[in-house]
């Protein structure tokens, strides 16, 4: 009975550790802000830990470096399971600008595997608060992998009668429309 | 017939006479080594039938051996309530120690057995002497002498080493001077005008007629009685470490003897002085002269060296980092707790309050139940750091660490004795602590320093935690260092041997059996010496201060101060069971990891916190930093091999580096 | 004047050593020396003229001149003058005369200048690597022009160590890092304690190194960059942002329009007020003081509001393009604005005057973290930390830019060189900065918030750009190039030289005052650990005239 | 004696339930009032609950060479806490009447020094600059309550618990100047003991990671936690019943309701006071309380003189 | 006074009131100038990559899988929301909505594949042109991105200069 209570209290009690493997501090301080009066994410029973054997949730911030990868899977083999990891904003969660660069590993999910994405650059508190939300089933997830294809071209293909002189330059009639 | 006074006699021939057949035996450590053992435990069944004898049915006369008319003097044994309880504490100590030495003796690579336990058995027997002589000159004098000759030949054991003759040779003339002190002291007591015959058979220095001398002594010239206490009290402070000159000897000493004689050097030798200071100044004193004696000035007096030996010695011992050293001082710490609880007996002894006198007689208890105490709890962690040495041969606890893994059974048993040491409930520190306070404490309507003093136990108190928490912490938990993981490695690995773990369990299981019985040890205490009282005792003899049944516990002074221990173990039991179950209910996995350390960590030696680190803030604010590269260096000298002199050396030419990154 | 006077001097003492000198205006000098002399001229300018040292640039520019690149610059604060003493040097084993031991600022450029671009700078008191992660081989140089800006070599190591200096006798590693709660970015410290008491510290940072100058030179364009600059750091992004465009309008010499200087100006004090808040907020939670950090985060959200609905975003203002800016300022922005500073001048006036009686937190931090005047000199530390040691340095002053010859602030000095100074020098510089967003708001003059560029920016110029961060000065040094990219960009955040600093401020401290000393530089290790890009073309002997860069601008307005 | 054994065994086991019951909620307080201070809502009062569950069944991780040790230093700390509700009146009287002041002021040192132990078992570096830290500070605390209650003990005559609990640390006839300067010095020193801002140097969050608790994860981490949440109680309680305990002998559910609104008081207080306050360095911390401790001295002398 | 600064920091404090939002209850305003996800609108797009060249973060690929189909992916998952894209579309084919809420557990959520046809361009003058200079093609010629793997592939004037061609990817000119 107690063994079912403990695990029913995970999500209502996340203890956050945030590692910045190589961030610009972006996300850090809108993390902070989340947790400050504004925003409070304390409201979920999220609170900030210093040390990684008290964290349920990391949150990965900035791309995987080379020079922090070893770091970075050390921390996230000293949390205690069950454990979920964000990986928050662009870097984290793609790589960033320098996602290629000859010292930048790529996103977060090539050294750890990762549960949430908050992409955003940074993402705004209230996103990560979305996030967080979603994990404690408050909401749905709103966005969808979209696939579109185009069934005609969106310019009309030129056609001379179309072309129009006014004062003296010739105009493409259709152009307004479009 | 067997009367206690014969079997400490027969101790004492067993002991001498092993010791003097010992050096055929030199040959094999193991069959000396038994001998030795066999004769320590021989010796010291006996005491302990004659202690218990007495503590259960109270003392007889004294018995005069070896009586020479023509020389005047007589070898007068007298076991009595006090000496029961010293010679049980030295029987105890002196077989565990013996016990232990089989083992460990086997380290020592150069030295033979034979020097060692000669010498030990011979400090033996001259500790049963001195505790149940009654002649305060000559066989004082010899006993003493036995004692100090045969502890500084055990101190220069391992005499390839500087550091341990320079100690040996500061404990021997010490020891005179102590010696030569206490014996003058005696003579003033005993002018040669007024010997008092009583008897054929009264010598000129025995107890008994330096007691009845002291009435007139008292009328005559009080200044020599002062003067004469005076120097008891210098003389046996020299001996038990008292501040300010036990200081001198006893840190270095402790150390540079090999662990099980430092066990009894700590445990008993210094309590010698422990005894000659409750034997001089309340048996000696006689009830009727109590007015003349200004007890109450010299229960202020001792209280208060107490209070600063107590302070200074576990201050002190806060700064050192080698196990036996840091032990060594608070030998000095704990005598200075004996000391105030004989310096508040004194202070109220003749307080004409009924309730002054319990208090007074609780305080008496309080002294001897911890002299005891630290007795078996002292030894014990002496035997904890001869393991210490012997597996990891260092005497550096900034070098240990993590050995709980290693040595469990050593480890287990420090935490007894550093529990003990440090007052934590239900064990037997505790016990006597407890009553300390409560004496000093309930002294406060008839003296207002005396609670003081008190409550300066109490800090230090705190401080004992703490040095034991590094003194534990550093060398069993912590992070198995370099120097550890080699020393336990495959091939160079000492295992401890069987007869050095039940020498280790021994004591502590005393240790836990009087943390939880204390109230055995009171009655019998109240029993013994309230039947041979003497002198000033006399007058504290009108209600026991302490009762109590096992389940009550014990209550002490009327009921104004209790404590329950069985009550208090199935409290906490119940409670620690009750949490272990929560600890298993939410049905969490358990996975062993290796130390977080920021994520970038790659030679964790460095990492590994120091005992040189711990305390830094109130280190500098008691001012008694230990001058690390000193204690470095003498720890390489009481190694036990002396091949790491050279590492020493070469360490010792490493300077300073440039710590910062530009 | 005094460039004049410099030069002359300078003549007179080096003489032939001096090979060529550019003036591109009365603020810049670009003196070409022959490596020989190049620690002479340095020292010369730090000892006897006093300059402040900028930043050491190393770049290869070896496609053009066939020749490896160094550069020092130095700053002259009270006469608004950047000197950059430049030396090329060839070799497959480039080499230059350390100036460290004279210099200690240099210290990091030279070895930065040696991971990077492989030039070597013989004589350093510690040349030991700073910047390439722990597993890159030796003798690879990411910033060589024939190495592409993906490249890692195949015999990169993960698992190697990085060899740190011998324990000290009696003393403990601390790691402090890379993660670690006071520290929001990855860095190591490997702090030598003895107790609490800190007896030294050897810094293995530059985990945050991301390749930022390596690609810029060889993949983004010239447009791109600012996007990417102002992620160099997620708190004073806008300040690389304008300090980047700024360096290559110079390069370039084309000018922003008025307008736009304006709303740089404004952004950027916007940016200090919340960056400001931030700190003194994450000092005070640093210290344990829970409440004022919330507070000081309650206070700061407004003005992320109002960033927000400026830029589009709470700090990645995406501000710049070169020429101009990108968001203009409306009506209805700027009384938003307003009314944020008016609430934002009353709230921070009653929480300075409360903190500032407040014993409880100058118990913990006076006579913390002391950086004397003579470490700011020699280390070249900047910004509050600076100013709290009585050196009043300010770029924004200094060396004006945007708008700021056109308003007045004041320059915020302290003289007890401890935290607490700097605290109060970053309190009260809010109230300064309110001050400049007012008179630009009121001076602000309309216009289009571009110039119009029609043609490709001509290639081999030199720009230098200084901008006042919350944290001190940010130096930005770009040689422009082809392709529409830069041929070398190099950035010095404050934190940079800041952080030299620490070890000696740290010294004999307890652990608590090093987190707090650490965090009242505010570092930015991503500032610093910015990915390098050099290139540096060095036979760009041509210098345009003022004038004929002109033509190469056509402004929007005219 | 049997009847009386039971109402020993019903008061503590009461007095159990309810410091495991309420000590949660007493931190839900704290942290809820925290928020407010900080113009935050703050978690749910209930949080306290949801993080010992959860932690309860997190996966126990396991650091240092001596995990069975560690097991039982965790048990023990929180043991030794609920042990202490058998020795204070939180209302409903003593329970077990087998312990005096000292073997009090022991108990209470004694779950600190368990949770030092574990710290040192673990032997991060971190982990062991707390314990010697928290060492440091318990040195020095331990002397200036136990000289509390002896102040009372002196005052009153006896060590005994049910006396010292009776208002007498401000004298039995005469009032007591030393019980005065007591109050202010425990008061002060409050902090400390519950270990709060800004005297929670020891496990400072962001200098050392909790320090002594820094490895510790899982139901170890819950037990430890939950004993600190109850060391809030308890010490309230102490302080409650020491210097503050009239009330108490009030009918069943009057007294009862009134101590533990006094425990609320002084949660709220502690609350207040660790929300507006930075963090103290622990040499000015230890200067401080020696300073303290010095007094308190002084304090028992002009006891035991009769002031 | 120390106390009196005490009390005023918490006079400061309790004056403020609670400031929390109730996000996530209550939808949170956005203002109208937010750079949220791009939505990119097929319905526009003429595939002119101009997005593609002048992203920072490189993560508008393109892929030509004939000469008449392109594919343009936006992988949204290292998107800086500069907005450089939507500036330079030069049929503002692309919008900086103001969605926010993109948390998600599986990261492709945030992208948005276009497939799209490619007309020749006959004069017609609606192709892409940049602004200014400063926003040119970097690429001048042709550049083909490896979709499966979301990697931008960098083809170098110099390459298409020299006409080499390159092992793993087949360039196929007409």
């Amino acid at each position: 009975m107690l063994k079912e209570l403990c695990r029913k209290m995970f999500p209502r009690s996340l203890w956050v550790y945030h590692a910045n493997s190589g961030g610009c501090n972006g996300c850090d301080i809108e993390v902070l802000n989340a947790l400050t009066p504004w925003y409070d994410a304390e409201r979920f029973g999220i609170k900030l830990v210093g040390s990684p054997r008290h964290a349920d949730v990391m949150l990965c911030q900035g791309p995987a470096m080379r020079a922090t990868e070893i770091a970075l899977r050390r921390a996230y083999d000293a949390m205690p399971s069950p454990k979920l990891v964000f990986a928050i904003g662009s870097c984290a969660g793609g790589g960033g600008i320098w996602h290629d660069t000859y010292s930048v590993l790529g996103p977060v999910e090539k050294v750890v595997p990762v549960d949430y994405y908050i992409p955003g650059c940074p993402p705004r508190p209230e996103a990560i608060v979305f996030g967080v939300a979603l994990v404690l089933g408050l909401v749905e997830k709103k966005v969808v992998d979209i696939h579109v294809k185009q069934d005609e071209f969106p310019i009309p293909r030129y056609h001379p009668e179309d072309l129009e002189e006014v004062d003296g330059t010739v105009k493409y009639t259709k152009s307004e429309v479009v | 017939m067997l009367n206690p006074e014969n079997a400490v006699m027969w101790a004492m021939l067993v002991c001498i006479v092993t010791a003097v057949i010992m050096p055929l035996f030199n040959r094999s450590k193991r069959v000396s080594g038994w001998l030795a053992f066999a004769a320590a435990a021989i010796s010291a069944c006996l005491v302990f039938v004659a202690a218990v004898y007495v503590l259960m049915n109270g003392g007889g006369e004294p018995i005069s051996f070896l009586k020479s008319r023509a020389l005047g003097f007589a070898l007068r044994l007298h076991v009595d309530g006090l000496s029961a309880v010293f010679l049980l504490l030295t029987a105890f100590v002196s077989i565990c120690s013996a016990f232990y030495s089989i083992e460990y003796l086997g380290h020592y690579e150069r030295h033979g057995p034979a020097r060692y336990y000669s010498w030990l058995l011979l400090f033996i027997a001259a500790l049963y002497g001195i505790v149940s002589t009654t002649d305060t000159m000559y066989f004082f004098f010899i006993f003493w002498q036995l004692m100090t000759v045969a502890g500084f030949a055990l101190m220069r054991y391992e005499n390839e080493k500087r550091a341990n003759r320079r100690a040996a040779a500061k404990f021997f003339w010490m020891m005179q001077l102590a010696c030569f002190v206490t014996m003058v002291g005696a003579f003033l007591l005993a002018p040669s005008g007024i010997v008092v015959e009583q008897g054929e058979e009264l010598m000129r220095f025995d107890f008994v007629s330096l007691q009845s001398n002291m009435p007139a002594l008292f009328s005559e010239s009080p200044g020599v009685i002062t003067a004469a206490f005076v120097l008891f009290l210098i003389g046996f402070g020299i001996k038990m470490g008292m501040w300010p000159l036990g200081g001198i000897w006893l840190p270095d000493a402790h150390p540079a003897a090999p662990s099980p004689v430092s066990a009894l050097l700590s445990g008993v030798m210094i309590k010698t002085g422990v005894y000659g200071v409750m034997r001089y100044f309340l048996w000696l004193v006689p009830a009727e002269s109590l007015s003349d004696f200004h007890s109450g000035a010299w229960g202020l007096v001792i209280a208060l060296i107490g209070t600063v030996t107590l302070l200074l010695g576990t201050a002190k011992a806060l700064g050192q980092e080698q196990t036996k050293r840091l032990l060594a001082y608070h030998s000095i710490g704990q005598i200075g707790y004996i000391l105030l609880g004989f310096g508040i007996c004194l202070s109220l002894v003749s307080n004409p309050a009924a309730g002054a006198r319990q208090v007074a007689l609780l305080g008496l208890f309080a002294a001897l139940f911890h002299t005891i105490n630290h007795g078996v709890f002292k030894s014990l962690l002496f035997l904890n750091a001869g393991s210490l040495l012997y597996v990891t041969d260092t005497q550096d606890l900034n070098k240990m660490g993590g050995l709980m893994r290693y040595m469990p059974v050593s480890g287990v048993t420090a935490l007894v004795g550093a529990c003990s040491i440090s007052g934590i409930p239900l064990f037997n520190g505790f016990a006597s602590k407890w009553g300390l306070y409560s004496a000093g404490f309930q002294a406060a309507p008839w003296s207002a320093y005396l609670p003081l003093c008190a409550a300066v136990a109490v800090f230090t108190s705190a401080l004992t935690l703490a040095s034991f928490v590094k003194f534990f912490g550093a060398s069993f938990m912590s992070r198995a260092g370099r120097h550890v993981i080699e020393s336990v490695s495959e091939g160079s690995r000492k295992v401890l041997d069987w007869k050095m773990k039940v020498a280790q369990v021994l004591p502590a299981l005393v240790c836990v059996l009087l943390g939880i019985f204390p109230v055995v040890v009171f009655s019998r205490f109240h029993y013994a010496l309230g039947r041979d009282a003497q002198g000033m005792l006399l007058s504290l003899t009108d209600g026991a201060p302490v009762e109590g049944g096992l389940w009550r516990g014990v209550e002490a002074l009327g009921a104004k101060a209790v404590f329950a221990p069985i009550g208090l173990l199935v409290v906490l039991g119940a409670l620690v069971l009750f949490c272990c179950w929560l600890l298993r209910a939410g049905g969490a996995q358990r996975r062993p990891a290796s130390p977080w350390l920021c994520g970038y960590a790659w030679d964790a030696e460095d990492f590994r916190y120091n005992a040189h680190g711990y305390y830094g803030e109130l280190k500098a604010l008691f001012k008694c930093k230990g001058n690390t590269r000193l204690n470095r260096e003498s720890d390489d000298m009481y190694a036990l091999g002396s091949e790491t002199d050279t590492a020493a050396r070469g360490r010792a030419g490493v300077v300073a580096e440039k710590t910062e990154t530009d | 004047m005094f460039i004049l006077h410099l030069l002359n001097r300078l003549q007179e003492r080096f003489g032939d050593g001096i090979s060529r000198v550019d003036m591109t205006s009365d603020e810049r000098l670009y003196l070409y020396v022959k490596p020989a002399v190049l620690r002479n001229v340095c020292v010369f300018l730090f000892d006897t003229m006093s300059a402040r040292y900028a930043v050491g640039i190393g770049a290869d520019d070896t496609p053009y001149s066939g020749k490896y690149q160094v550069a020092h610059n130095f700053a002259f604060d009270g006469k608004n003058l950047f000197c950059s003493v430049i030396t090329y040097v060839d070799g497959t084993a480039p080499e230059v005369d350390s100036i460290s031991d004279r210099i200690p600022a240099a210290n990091w450029s030279e070895r930065e200048f040696y991971d990077l671009v492989g030039v070597r700078a013989a004589g350093h008191p510690f040349p030991k690597r700073l910047i390439l992660p722990d597993g890159w081989p030796d003798g690879e140089h990411p910033l060589r022009k024939d190495v592409p800006w993906n490249h890692v070599p195949e015999n990169f190591h993960s698992g190697r160590e990085y060899e740190f200096e011998r324990l000290p006798e009696g003393c403990v590693a601390v790691p402090f890092g890379p993660f670690h709660p006071t520290l929001d970015e990855p860095a190591h410290f490997r702090l030598y304690v003895e107790g609490e008491r800190i007896a030294g510290c050897e810094y293995r940072g530059f985990m945050a190194h991301r390749g930022i100058e390596k690609l810029a030179e060889s993949v983004l364009t010239y447009n791109e960059i600012p996007m990417m600059a102002e992620r160099i750091c997620g708190i004073c992004g806008c300040v690389h942002n304008v300090a980047y465009a700024q360096a290559v309008e110079e390069a370039a010499a084309l000018s922003p329009t008025k307008r736009a200087e304006y709303i740089r100006t404004i952004m950027l004090e916007v940016e200090r007020l919340h960056s400001h808040l931030l700190w003194v907020g994450l000092a005070c939670h640093i210290a344990g003081f829970d409440t004022l950090f919330m507070q000081s985060f309650r206070i700061r959200e407004p003005v992320m509001r109002i960033a927000e609905k400026i830029t589009g975003n709470r700090k990645t203002y995406a501000l710049c393009v070169i020429g101009g800016v990108r968001w203009n300022l409306d009506e209805d922005a700027c009384t938003g604005l307003r009314r944020v500073i008016d609430n934002l001048e009353d709230e921070w006036r009653g929480v300075v005057a409360a903190v500032s009686k407040d014993k409880n937190i100058q118990r913990r931090t006076r006579d913390v973290g002391v950086a004397s005047p003579g470490l700011v000199k020699r280390m070249g530390l900047l910004g509050p930390v600076a100013r709290a040691s009585g050196i009043c340095i300010d770029a924004r002053r200094d060396h004006p830019y945007a708008a700021y010859d056109e308003v007045e602030f004041d320059v915020i000095v302290r003289e007890s060189c401890d935290v607490w100074a700097r605290i109060l020098v970053r309190a009260l510089e809010v109230f300064e900065s309110i001050r400049i967003i007012r008179q630009c708001l009121s001076k602000m003059p309309d216009g289009p918030i571009a110039a119009e560029i029609t043609d490709e920016l001509p290639s081999a110029r030199t720009g230098i750009s200084s901008v006042e961060a919350p944290r001190g000065e940010a130096h930005h040094f770009v040689i422009t190039g082809e392709d529409n990219k830069p041929r070398r960009w190099r950035v010095r955040a404050p934190t940079y030289q800041n952080l030299q600093g620490i070890p000696y401020m740290i010294k004999d401290q307890t652990l608590s005052d090093m987190t707090l000393t650490l965090g009242s530089i505010d570092p930015c290790f991503s500032c610093t650990d910015r990915v390098e890009t050099i290139d540096i073309r060095s036979c760009s002997h041509r210098v345009y005239s003022g004038r004929e860069l002109e033509s190469l601008v056509r402004r929007k307005d005219k | 004696m049997w009847y009386d054994l039971l109402t020993s065994v019903f008061r503590g086991l009461v007095n159990t339930v309810l410091l495991l019951a309420l000590a949660p909620l007493c931190e839900g307080i704290v942290r809820k009032l925290t928020a407010r201070i900080q113009s935050r809502q703050g978690p749910p009062i209930r949080q306290a609950y949801y993080d010992i569950l959860k932690l309860l069944g997190k996966e126990d991780i396991e650091v240092g060479e001596s995990p069975v040790f560690q097991r039982l230093a965790a048990a023990l700390g929180l043991a030794s806490v609920l042990c202490i509700a058998w020795l204070i009146p939180m209302g409903v009287g003593i329970p077990f009447s087998g312990g005096d002041v000292i073997l009090l002021v022991y108990l209470l040192a004694l779950g600190a020094v368990v949770g030092v132990l574990a710290g040192i078992a673990s032997g991060t570096t971190y982990s062991m600059l707390g314990v010697s830290r928290e060492v440091m500070m318990l040195i020095t605390l331990e002397p200036l309550l136990i000289i509390a209650l002896l102040v009372a003990a002196v005052n009153g005559g006896s060590m005994r618990l049910e006396p010292v609990f009776s208002g007498v640390v401000f004298g039995d006839v005469t009032f007591s100047y030393a019980g005065l300067i007591m109050l202010l010095m425990v008061l002060a020193a409050f902090q400390a003991y519950v270990k709060r801002v800004p005297f929670d140097i020891a496990e400072a969050e962001t200098e050392i990671m909790e320090g002594a608790l820094m490895e510790y994860s899982g139901p170890k981490l819950a037990l430890f936690k939950y004993a600190q949440m109850c060391r809030l109680v308890v010490y309230s309680g102490v302080f409650v019943a020491l210097f503050v305990p009239w009330g108490n002998e009030l009918m069943f559910p009057l007294g009862w309701l009134l101590f533990w609104l006094k425990v609320a008081v002084l949660v709220v207080l502690v609350t207040v006071l660790a929300a507006s306050h930075a963090r103290y360095r622990i040499d000015q911390a230890v200067r401080y309380f020696l300073v303290m401790v010095a007094v308190s001295f002084g304090a028992l002398v002009l006891a035991a003189l009769g002031y | 006074m120390s106390l009196a600064a005490k009390i005023k920091e918490v006079l400061i404090c309790l004056r403020a009131g609670r400031v929390t939002l109730p996000y996530p209850f209550e939808p949170a305003t956005v203002p109208k100038a937010f750079r949220g996800r791009p939505i990119f609108d097929v319905e526009r797009c003429v595939g002119c990559a101009g997005c593609a060249n002048n992203c920072p973060a490189r993560e508008i690929l393109v892929e030509d899988v004939c000469q008449e189909v392109r594919i343009l992916k936006y992988l949204g998952r290292r998107c800086t929301y500069c907005g450089r894209c939507a500036d330079l579309c030069p049929e503002n084919a692309i919008t900086m909505s103001n969605e926010f809420e993109t948390a998600t557990d599986e990261i492709s959520d945030v992208g948005q594949t276009l497939e799209l046809f490619m007309g020749t361009c006959q004069r017609c003058g609606r192709c892409f042109t940049s602004p200014t200079p400063l926003e040119e093609l970097k690429l001048k010629g042709y550049r083909i991105d490896d979709l499966m793997n979301e990697r931008w592939v960098f083809r170098s004037k110099p390459f298409l200069n020299e006409e080499k061609t390159v092992d793993d990817i087949d360039i196929e000119l007409d």
